[in-house]
């Protein structure tokens, strides 16, 4: 089996350009590639739209931050594509002045849209969202008498991927509630970056318990100690 | 009458509704509390949707995991049974119909079924994560909430004025005063928990409510 | 974690009633549940819904046929829907003398209208088909100045699931190959029958290699030694 | 000039286009003998539609397992790196465009790209299995063909007559006597295999051919 290189988290957010569509990993935080998000931080690019469940957890009065917040607090996006910003006040504080566009999309239907890029798939045909203002300007389409909200498949440039164990050929294994949408951005954008754990030889992870396979990852970063 | 907020006769109500093995979501907050009063022999299977099923409590001081932790960012366990997943399985699970029954918090609730609980529009939009989701997909959907706001509203409209989590889904409303079946366009008030009394329910409440011919109180102290 | 029933392959058979669409996990055979498919075979059934990747391996010289083939021997299905008949002369004659009614639908298409159905999706936008037969009869939805198929969600009554494992509860895990269509059916049919070769105790299998969720999983068979 | 069938030469040919790590799936029949001539240095990496990756070469005799088969139903092996998916994966990999190439096998194939390799209506039809989303799907298209069929007829033609497989995908046409790219509703040919000349295949092919300003003889044998 081929091997995708690894490299430093510096090295691997130079893929990144300005005004990309990244999508980040995590549920809150967990499940984020960390290491991934502090190079970005770092680096600095900016414009760039963030897929991601949601902009992880800020606490205003602490200071204390998680997964995706250190990026929202810079406000290195422009476009933020979540179905929760619930636990920043910082995101909210953006989108009410007008300073970041964040477009809400609930947390299923973000899954198989972004899923569905990753399947070759033009879109999703789901219930949810009907009648709601998830609808408006979307195409409605009825089968067999039953109507479904038309959402867009959803593709990135970038995907930065938190795995527990990643095999040199790229393979991944996750870790418990981490896993969340780490499988599905592996599908879905042309860069997928995964930040692992573990680094593993080829042939180490059992065949048959690969989340992810070798064929969406693109490049391999160590994962912070 | 006074009027005394109690979440736990909202969650103590709910619970009851459930039977062994029912897989269950439940939201955050006040919905969280329903687990906390199952019967006796009855055991929920309770799914999070950020990946995995048989939510377990949470755990001793000092064994939390950062990587289990519930849809809040909690940390939490699972059970033996229990199994993780992708947020496109774990919504599978979740719209295409294998819940029982979902239990969501309330911004408003309106006497159609539609509920409001993810936006108040340039004031406070934590945005919906799973809850349209939720609301379509599982087999029965609760809505739990206190009678009326801090302000004394009612939270049982005619009609929601906030933007809608989901039309026309809400099976039943469960307050700290009864138990509502949403049906025809009205609240069907099914029971009364002591010391609330029908006439007190007709009076407060700003909606259609039809008294079921069944309706009784319910003790749930 | 709550019990589900574990019954016999002659008892599972039994919820399956004469009109029934059958889910039959397997591919040229392999991973169907073997021991199910005698079972019907036996009791009877008939005029049943076959949806399967294909209709397995039927070879007219010796004889030797494998998975649902010996229920299309005698003519259980008076529908087929599967991708595939090639390996099965049986099929291919009824089909040409107007016996079953032979519904070709591209592989990975019946996987993702099988996989939408459970769901809760109302169809798949594939690009799969566009400008052949199998376009003949459907709506073609235009996302972003590209044309998709709608090819509509696809449900069953009962699924015929092959686990290597099962633990009491329903969770699933499968055998190499034999995966195939199984995990997928078991989220789309309202009962669904697992025969797995073990079954073990609540507990035993580990919650990150579990494939399919105990959720979705009826009734449990002990496979055949 | 007499026509040799040679299914090692298509073989040959197909193999050289991949460099390493190349994610490739092979039809079954002809497109499989390309795995044997994929040059020094080079791995492809098969994926078997069935549902796994890292498809290896058939057992030793004694060793097949019933569970680990090719998408043709004949034991296979896996290599190191591999790993099992279900088919709704196994298809969103293919149709999704994460696989470099596909190589089919032709009833026809014409100037268009069009091919037809599932059915002979009314005498042979063995169903399109995964052909569909493999055309559709993967970067390149490979349609591995003997130039003539049986009775002496040319497998290129202007326009397919029986019903598609998938409509102008094919990228390259690979038969034993040349190299064709489809573009712009023609074949342009690329090389042409010793011993046969340009001659000879512009005489023989009833189809569009244009011979690329390029075009080269290559020795296979």
């Amino acid at each position: 089996m081929v091997k995708k290189p690894i490299v430093t988290a510096d090295e691997a957010v130079k893929l990144i350009k300005e005004g990309d569509a990244v999508m980040v990993g995590g549920f809150l935080g967990c499940g984020s590639p960390t290491g991934l998000i502090a190079a970005l931080e770092k680096r600095g690019t900016g414009k760039l739209t963030l897929i991601c469940n949601d902009c992880a957890m800020y606490n205003p009065k602490t200071g204390d931050m998680n997964g995706v917040a250190p990026l929202v607090a810079k406000k290195r996006f422009s476009v933020a594509v979540v179905s929760h910003i619930g636990t920043n006040p910082e995101i909210q504080r953006q989108m009410n002045e007008g300073e970041t566009d964040v477009r809400l999309v609930p947390q299923g239907t973000l899954a198989e849209r972004i899923r569905a890029a990753g399947a070759g798939l033009g879109g999703v045909l789901t219930p949810t969202g009907l009648g709601t203002e998830v609808q408006d300007g979307k195409k409605v389409v009825e089968v067999d008498g039953v109507k479904f909200l038309l959402e867009k498949a959803l593709k990135g440039d970038v995907a930065l991927i938190r795995a527990k164990k990643a095999d040199k050929s790229g393979n991944c294994v996750y870790d418990k509630s981490g896993r969340n949408f780490n499988p599905l951005m592996a599908m879905a954008c042309d860069t997928v970056i995964v930040e692992a754990d573990e680094i593993v030889e080829i042939g180490e992870l059992d065949p048959e318990v690969v989340v992810t396979p070798s064929v969406f990852v693109t490049h391999i970063v160590q994962g912070r100690k | 009458m006074e009027y005394v907020a109690n979440k736990e006769t909202i969650a103590k109500r709910i619970a009851r509704f459930f039977k062994n093995g029912d897989v269950v979501n439940l939201g955050i907050g006040l919905p969280t509390l329903v687990g906390n009063y199952v019967p006796e022999g009855v055991e929920l299977i309770l799914q999070s949707e950020n990946g995995f099923m048989g939510l377990g409590p949470a755990p001793e001081a000092g064994e939390e995991d950062p990587m289990l932790v519930n849809a809040g960012g909690m940390p939490v366990t699972i059970k033996a049974g229990g199994c993780y997943f992708d947020s496109a399985m774990s919504f599978a699970i979740i719209r295409g119909g294998h819940i029982a029954a979902t239990v969501l918090g309330v911004l408003e609730v309106d006497q159609e079924g539609n509920l409001a609980n993810y936006k108040i529009p340039g004031k406070m939009v934590p945005g919906m994560g799973g809850a349209m989701d939720l609301t379509v997909g599982a087999k029965t959907v609760f809505a739990a909430t206190q009678h009326f706001d801090a302000k004394g509203n009612s939270k049982l409209l005619r009609r929601c004025k906030l933007p809608l989590t989901a039309a026309a889904q809400v099976d039943y409303v469960v307050t700290d005063v009864g138990l509502f079946q949403v049906k025809d366009g009205a609240f069907v008030l099914k029971e009364y928990f002591k010391p609330y009394t029908v006439d007190y329910i007709l009076e407060t409440t700003d909606a259609d409510i039809v008294v079921d011919k069944d309706c009784k109180e319910v003790d749930l102290a």
